[in-house]
């Protein structure tokens, strides 16, 4: 079991011994706790196929599309519990996530994408729409030079920023990640990280998926380990850093390397 | 993946083997009205083998296949008659779905390179422009009133008598052996295409056309190819047609033909022979059966009865579409879809599946491949 | 490996070589003016920062995007002017950057890879000619061998859309493997993995390579891993060569640390 | 020079019309991936009920009315019907074949109302012509070059800069994505078929005002004819519609006219040209004139 | 248990021979008609007139002392279901006294002559002549064509050297009547443009233009209502004021309801094989009573009248196949084509005896008038228009 989580009082997101099953028969989860505080970071770790991205979409509410369902446990985010609820309920509560490999809209110009993400939040007005675009470009200038480019047409890299971009435009309280660095060259991902840091400094809490663990770990407060679908650790970010289960398998610090950057792939 | 048992071996041949056995019993039991209706029933599965083909596994929408169809009655019709060469009718037989073939294969500059529902909608031209010439034609076409068919040897109501268990062979009963012959070919060519080389490659350009070709598939040869074959079921189902009918015209191949096979395949379930085949039955046996017994359901007027009421074709035509909307509703993969689901539920009720070797059926969103 | 014909090449690949391929796409030059070579048997890595181009050069070596002028060939062959399929049957396989899978299962999708080593047509399939018959089951065998050598064996009857981000690049990289390639183009196998199934999957790379013999073009930004496997590195940027060479040499260049790897610390190795 | 000046007219008014109803396929299609074999019904229904409320209420009420229930029932039908249970992008050629049954039952429902009835809209237009110079154009084809522009101008308005547009092609790119942005799947895409209704509703008043006689049973057959004018604008913008119309309705206006001259290709060529047209346009552009071109980069 | 495969024949109790459809008691008719497709009005009528037929038959103790059963078998206009209720009913009837679908009927024709099964189809192509024991009743569309051509050179001053429009369906009906048209059109040293149509087209301002362009004098329509309605409106709009003349298809009382009703009571005639239904002929008047009478509200058109007389003409022919000794298909059809002159009262006699020939030759002129019963009033009686035998033996019947 999870250690007891920190600081029950600001604890903004609580997932509580959640099920998910796919189909009928095909369990991805099973009784994961995990609590991400307000305004704090937290990073989940787990082998591919351990059930990360499932236990993102079982907050976004998305897990329907995939012909999941929650079998068990709750989520509540504040006051409003988030389970059984549509992906509409958890933007509006401030819930928002950057799904894994970006799918961006192709067809779309990126101006349009970030238009996009505000939708949820219904009838906006211009400035602020305006304005938080201005606050994107500035955390991404490479997507103030194209505005009226089709996403799909972007690079792998423009379009992780667009997708992180355009998330931000629902001006989220909590932003769930879905392996952000993935694709991203090593100084993108020290400005990704770089990113996370501001958002949640301006108090946007993040749920960080992430393989790419050093940079995950130095960014976040908590970590928890997933494995076939259950919590196997967690704790304290840096406390966690130091086992040895985590640095093998997630640090990979036994493998023989011998450059310095091979695990953190440059994390300034 | 275990080694099959003999007792599932004998179960898999027994699917296989009581079904086609009952068929063959049929005739001693049906009257002329019901072989007729599993002759076109039969036909029309030919035809729909050959569209899921296309549409299923290769991802190409077709709205011409009345066209091919004619392509098929017709040639067979010009081929074995007269006027026309006069060939035996076996042979015009097997010409007449090569020439189907063939003039799929005329149009596979645009099979080849037109995609999914622009696909679709081109193939409409086919039967417009089909039936154009069918009807200006009428030196090979008859017009509009059409030709009457060349029987095939052996398979007309005039030949030797034979009877059988006390049931008197006539054209009906021949006709329904050599569908059931054609089908159980159609059956086993399609299984084969399906699950061999070609029909991976169709797969895979179905759901992507740049995975396919990375991997060595010429999509544009491909794509014509399972054209040429589909329009080849389809004439195979339309000398079969032409068979039964006794006398091809023109208006039998229009669109509402096109549409029903679409329907078929969809409502059989997409991608499989077995679904194929199911759909050709319910669209094309529902409405005449409906349409024989709409008399007496109630509320139900006799035909040509006073305003207002709803006369027994009317009573058909609305339970057919329901039909189509209500199966469709509750079993969104289809018929076959159906069977799977029951069988599934019977074996949940054992011990529950491991995860990698359940196969459910695919998740319902699937990430877009638009890339990098 | 009995089944497939036997390849000439298997032993020695030809020589890919990359010359003066400039691409633009409306408004922009993707890749200009780049030349490199990738040698018979080595892993030729191609790094460079998002956007630069290195997507868009595999596009062209696989054909899938033809570009304004250059050059590409491989051994004798030029594939500047060849269809994707023509490619694929001269032996160069790659994977995508953003997953491109067919539907079906782990194995449909690896047997579309032996699609180059069999011959049964429409007809022949159609039939179930004996031969057609014989062809599928020893390349279903050999696709398993290599689900097995990819670490999938499990997902084997798997249909891929049930499997998560990982799992499915290495349905990728399995059916690139399953074209028997003599050249292999990566584009980032090990996104989304963690650090034990990167160091897997490169041990992979590795012992194809050794095994086959067979040349590989390596997208990666995992440095660790590029600098581990790549015996040579072509670096871009905004669609330009800035650097070219051994990993070290490549690691310590200004050049390539100001535009790509952006870090301090090997800067002060140079210094 | 009159003949040509008269057979553009004509192909131009022809064409607008067409325009409408293509413009319905095309927000159908865009919005669920659906072909929307009912069409044709939903046309049907629109002019029935003009035809039947126009003497209580007059033409503008009756037109009024007539376009809120066919969207209403357009949207019903793809909110209880079609989608049910969870968007599914697989689905769309399932919910193809349902509309074709639904097709079936609303043809049947509304045949046996019309009988062999051929009904007047009672629109303002009657039997009115303008000339225009040398040609003489029917008021109600003047009309329907205006409120096509017109409308087509504010479908193009609709998906470009409101909200409900941008979810509406959000959707259609990838509708997991719109829905993490907070996008109700559901409803954008009722709302896109409401409109296809509406649209279904207005067309059908200029399908069967004057040069034609008036709604029969068969009218909705005529929403065949917009397949090639949808298809060749692309299916996908509106604005791609109007012009495919435009090229179908044309078409058919000159090889009409000038039928003597192509004997050649057969009596009444007129009905088929518009779908050679379109097949040798794909020959060239396989997805259309604004079709996407298979844009999507590897 | 297996089924039975037997076929009835034998003699009746009372020494008639019957066959399939009869038995001691009863006589069996069937009718594949459309009650639901394009043609639903035209068959719901004929339907109607022709039960009540039966049951003013079987009121006067029936036919061969047997009373008058007609299976009723709707097929939508779709081939396939009317060639599985022919299936159906074939072994059960004896006679056909309406199929209404050319198409249908084309598709039945092979099966019809194998069964000797009596049918009268609600058609009058050309193409039907010649089959044993199909019927056309009256003149064919050529036929009557011709007529049209001939009303138009004698009361509309046309003549050598001028052009005539001929808008037609696609198909049998409008092929047939524009051989009839040319016919006579080349006969009178005048030229035809013609302009082929679907039955979905009902918008004829391009078809218009072009017969402008061509300057005719007249134009000549073989389609349904609907296109007579677009083309004589449009025609009217754009000041081509000529006359223009219909095939019996062409015309549904239901056009005067609609905007273009003043022009066509302004331009159009009708040529057809029967009287309007507002005739004084004395049996036309009582059988219109009677059908009013009997089904109130229902329109009173032409099919009420072709249907009638068809059944009437079938009684005739059963009276007398019974008076020969025998109810078989076969003599039935026998007996039908013996008749040399069969009169009904209900519009021109008609001679079955030449299976080759149209039944009859005389055609009516009629013209719309809002206020008549069936939206039609004679202008011209039957007659038969100079050169129809020379037509005949030319197009070698
Ligand atoms: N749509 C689905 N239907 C059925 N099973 C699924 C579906 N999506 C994922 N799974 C299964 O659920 C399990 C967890 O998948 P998930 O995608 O959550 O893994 P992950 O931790 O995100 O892995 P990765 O790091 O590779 O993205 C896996 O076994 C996967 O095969
Ligand atoms: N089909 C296209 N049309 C227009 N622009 C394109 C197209 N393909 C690529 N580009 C542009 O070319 C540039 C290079 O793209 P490419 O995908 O090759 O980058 P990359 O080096 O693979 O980047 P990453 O590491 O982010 O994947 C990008 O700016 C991209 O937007
Ligand atoms: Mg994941
Ligand atoms: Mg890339």
């Amino acid at each position: 079991m999870p250690a007891s989580p920190p600081d029950e009082e600001r604890a903004a997101l609580h997932v509580e011994d959640l099920d998910v099953a796919y189909g009928r028969a095909l369990s991805a989860l099973r009784s994961v706790s995990l609590t991400v505080p307000h305004g704090g970071v937290v990073t989940l770790l787990g082998a591919n196929g351990a059930g990360k991205t499932t236990l993102l979409r079982a907050v976004s509410g998305t897990l329907r599309l995939h012909r999941g369902a929650i079998t068990g446990g709750r989520i509540r985010y504040g006051d409003t519990a988030l389970d059984g609820r549509d992906p509409v309920a958890a933007v509006r509560a401030g819930v928002v996530q950057v799904p894994e490999g970006r799918r961006v809209f192709a067809g779309l110009t990126v101006d349009e994408n970030l238009r996009s993400g505000g939708l949820g939040l219904g009838r906006r007005s211009p400035a602020l729409v305006r304005e938080g675009r201005e606050r994107v470009f500035t955390l991404f200038p490479r997507l103030a030079e194209r505005p009226h480019q089709a996403a799909g047409l972007l690079s792998g890299g423009e379009q992780q920023m667009l997708a992180i971009g355009r998330a931000l435009m629902a001006a989220p309280r909590l932003l769930l990640l879905d392996e952000p660095s993935l694709g991203l060259a090593p100084r993108m991902v020290a400005r990704i990280a770089e990113v996370v840091r501001e958002i949640n400094a301006q108090g946007t809490a993040v749920l960080l998926v992430e393989q790419n663990a050093g940079m995950a770990l130095s960014l976040a407060d908590h970590a928890y380990v997933l494995e076939v679908g259950e919590i196997r650790l967690s704790g304290p970010a840096d406390e966690l850093a130091r086992t040895d289960a985590v640095r093998r398998l997630y640090l990979g610090e036994e493998t023989g390397t011998d450059h310095p950057s091979d695990a953190g792939q440059g994390v300034a | 993946m275990s080694e099959p048992t003999a007792r599932t071996r004998a179960l898999h041949w027994g699917r296989r083997v009581l079904p086609l056995l009952l068929l063959c019993v049929l005739p001693f039991y049906l009257d002329a009205f019901w072989l007729r209706i599993g002759l076109f029933s039969l036909a029309a599965a030919i035809g729909a083998v050959g569209l899921g083909l296309l549409t299923g596994t290769a991802g190409q929408l077709s709205l011409g296949h009345a066209f091919f169809l004619a392509v098929g009655a017709y040639g067979y019709v010009w081929l074995a008659g007269e006027p026309g060469p006069g060939l035996p009718p076996v042979l015009a037989l097997v010409l007449a779905v090569l020439l189907a073939g063939a003039a799929g294969g005329l149009f596979s500059p645009v099979a080849g390179r037109v995609r999914g529902i622009y696909l679709g909608v081109a193939t409409l031209a086919l039967v417009f422009l089909g039936h154009h010439v069918l009807l200006t034609a009428d030196s090979v076409t008859g017009g509009f009133n059409g030709r009457s068919v060349p029987p095939l040897p052996g398979f007309t109501d005039s030949d030797p008598q034979l009877v059988l268990l006390g049931v008197p062979f006539g054209a009906a009963e021949r006709l329904w052996y050599l569908g059931l012959a054609l089908f159980a070919l159609t059956w086993f060519t399609a299984c084969g295409l399906l699950r061999g080389r070609p029909g991976r490659a169709l797969t895979a350009l179905r759901d992507s056309e740049t995975a396919a070709s990375v991997m060595g598939v010429h999509v544009a040869r491909y794509r014509s190819t399972a054209f040429v074959v589909s329009s080849m079921y389809a004439g195979l189902a339309g000398v079969l047609l032409a068979l039964a009918f006794r006398r091809v015209v023109p208006d039998y191949f229009a669109l509402a033909l096109s549409v029903d096979y679409l329907a078929m395949i969809v409502i059989g379930g997409l991608g499989s022979v077995a679904g194929a085949t199911a759909g050709a039955v319910f669209v094309t046996a529902l409405p005449l059966l409906m349409t024989r017994y709409a008399d007496q359901l109630p509320l139900v007027a006799a035909p040509g009865a006073a305003d207002g009421v709803v006369g027994p074709t009317e009573a058909a035509r609305y339970l057919y579409g329901a039909a189509i909307v209500l199966v469709l509703l509750y079993t969104p993969d289809g018929l076959r879809g159906l069977t799977r689901r029951l069988r599934t539920r019977r074996r949940l009720e054992r011990p529950p599946a491991t995860a990698t070797s359940s196969r459910e059926p695919t998740p319902a969103v699937r990430p877009k491949e638009h890339t990098p | 490996m009995s089944t497939s014909a036997p390849r000439p090449q298997a032993t020695e690949p030809p020589e890919l070589r990359v010359q003066e391929v400039t691409v633009r796409f409306a408004g922009l030059t993707a890749l200009d003016d780049v030349s490199f070579t990738v040698s018979p048997g080595s892993v030729h890595a191609l790094i460079g920062p998002n956007g630069a181009g290195k997507s868009t050069c595999f596009n062209v070596l696989s054909g899938l995007c033809r570009p304004a002028s250059g050059t590409v060939r491989l051994g004798d062959a030029e594939l500047t002017r060849l269809a994707p399929h023509r490619i694929a049957a001269l032996g160069v396989a790659r994977t995508f950057q953003n997953i491109v899978t067919t539907e079906g299962t782990v194995a449909d999708n690896l047997m579309l890879g032996r699609h180059v080593h069999s011959r049964a047509g429409f007809a022949a399939s159609a039939l179930r000619l004996p031969r057609a018959v014989r062809e599928q089951r020893e390349h279903l065998a050999k696709a398993r061998e290599i689900a097995e050598l990819t670490g999938l064996e499990r997902h084997f009857d798997t249909p891929v859309a049930l499997l998560s981000y990982g799992d499915r690049k290495r349905v990728e990289f399995a059916r690139a493997l399953c074209l028997e390639p003599s050249v292999l183009l990566l584009d980032e196998p090990v996104a989304g993995m963690n650090a034990a199934e990167r160091a897997r999957t490169a041990e992979t790379v590795r012992d194809v390579r050794a095994e086959l013999g067979l040349s590989v073009v390596l997208v990666e930004h995992d440095m660790g891993l590029v600098m581990r496997l790549a015996d040579e590195v072509t670096v871009l940027d905004f669609g330009r060569r800035i650097a070219h060479g051994t990993p070290d040499e490549v690691r310590g260049d200004p050049e390539v640390l100001r535009a790509y790897l952006g870090t301090e610390t090997p800067q002060e190795d140079v210094a | 020079m009159t003949g040509l000046l008269d057979n553009l007219l004509s192909g131009l008014a022809l064409g607008s019309v067409y325009a409408l109803v293509a413009l319905g396929f095309v927000v159908i299609f865009k919005a669920s991936g659906v072909l929307n074999f009912a069409h044709g019904s939903l046309l049907l229904l629109g002019g029935y009920l003009i035809a039947v409320l126009h003497d209580d209420l007059g033409f503008a009420g009756a037109l009024a009315l007539a376009v809120v229930v066919t969207a209403a029932v357009a949207g019903a039908l793809d909110r209880f019907l079609l989608q049910r249970g969870e968007p599914d992008p697989h689905a769309a050629h399932v919910q193809t074949i349902v509309t074709i049954g639904l097709d079936i039952v609303l043809v049947t429902d509304l045949s046996r109302r019309i009988g062999g009835d051929l009904l007047s809209l009672g629109d303002p237009w009657g039997d009115s012509v303008h000339d225009l110079g040398p040609v003489t154009v029917a008021d109600s084809r003047l009309a329907a070059i205006v409120v096509s522009a017109v409308v087509i101008g504010a479908v193009f308005a609709l998906f470009r800069y409101t909200a409900w547009g941008l979810s509406l092609r959000a959707a259609a790119e990838d509708l997991e994505a719109a829905s993490l942005m907070g996008v109700r799947l559901v409803r954008v895409r009722t709302l896109a078929w409401c409109l296809a209704g509406a649209l279904a509703a207005l067309a059908a008043v200029f399908l069967v005002a004057f040069p034609a006689p008036g709604l029969e049973r068969t009218t909705g057959q005529i929403a065949l004819k917009a397949f090639p004018a949808a298809i060749l604008g692309g299916m996908t913008s509106p604005g791609g519609a109007l012009a495919g119309s435009v090229l179908i309705g044309l078409t058919e206006a000159f090889v009409v006219g000038y039928q003597t001259e192509l004997h050649v290709l057969g009596e009444g060529f007129g009905d088929v040209a518009p779908y050679a047209v379109m097949v040798l346009v794909l020959l060239v552009r396989p997805t259309g004139l604004f079709g996407a071109r298979g844009a999507a980069r590897v | 248990s297996t089924k039975a495969g037997d076929q009835s024949t034998g003699d009746g109790a009372d020494g008639v021979k019957t066959g399939p459809g009869v038995t001691d008691s009863t006589l069996r008719l069937g009718a594949l008609t459309d009650l639901t497709g394009p043609y639903a009005t035209l068959g719901k009528s004929i339907v109607q007139a022709q039960k009540m037929w039966a049951d003013e038959t079987n009121a006067k103790d029936g036919i061969c002392g047997r009373k008058v059963e007609i299976v009723v078998k709707d097929h939508g206009y779709d081939v396939q279901k009317a060639v599985a209720a022919y299936a159906d009913i074939a072994a059960d009837v004896v006679a056909l006294p309406q199929v209404i679908g050319s198409p249908v009927v084309a598709a039945l024709l092979d099966d019809i002559e194998r069964d000797q099964l009596l049918t009268f189809p609600q058609a009058w192509a050309a193409s039907l002549l010649g089959k044993d024991s199909v019927q056309v009743l009256g003149t064919t569309y050529d036929v009557d064509m011709i007529a049209a051509v001939d009303f138009l050179t004698r009361t509309k001053k046309l003549g050598k050297g001028d052009t005539i429009g001929h808008v037609y369906f696609e198909g049998d009906y409008g092929t047939n009547a524009l051989e009839g048209s040319r016919w006579a059109a080349g006969r009178a040293g005048m030229k035809v443009v013609d302009q082929k149509i679907k039955a979905t087209d009902t918008d004829l301002s391009a078809q218009v233009s072009a017969l402008r362009k061509a300057g005719v004098k007249a134009v000549l329509i073989s389609a349904g209502p609907a296109q007579t309605a677009s083309l004589t409106g449009v025609a009217a709009s754009r000041g081509l004021r000529v006359p223009i003349v219909s095939s019996a298809p062409g015309f549904a009382p239901q056009l005067m309801k609609t905007p273009a009703a003043a022009a066509l009571e302004g331009m159009l005639h009708v040529v057809s094989a029967a009287p309007a239904v507002s005739s004084d002929l004395p049996a036309v008047r009582s059988m219109v009573a009677a059908y009013q009478k009997k089904y109130p509200g229902s329109p009173v058109d032409s099919g009420v009248l072709s249907g009638y007389n068809a059944a009437q003409l079938l009684g005739a022919d059963l009276k007398k196949a019974c008076e020969g000794g025998s109810l078989a298909r076969e003599d039935v059809v026998k007996a039908h084509r013996a008749q040399k002159n069969a009169d009904t009262g209900l519009g021109s006699p008609q001679d079955f005896s030449d299976v080759a020939r149209p039944a009859s030759l005389a055609t009516y002129v009629l013209r719309p008038d809002p206020k008549a019963v069936g939206g039609l009033v004679g202008v011209e009686d039957a007659h038969r228009a100079p050169g129809v035998e020379e037509y005949l033996k030319s197009s070698g019947s």
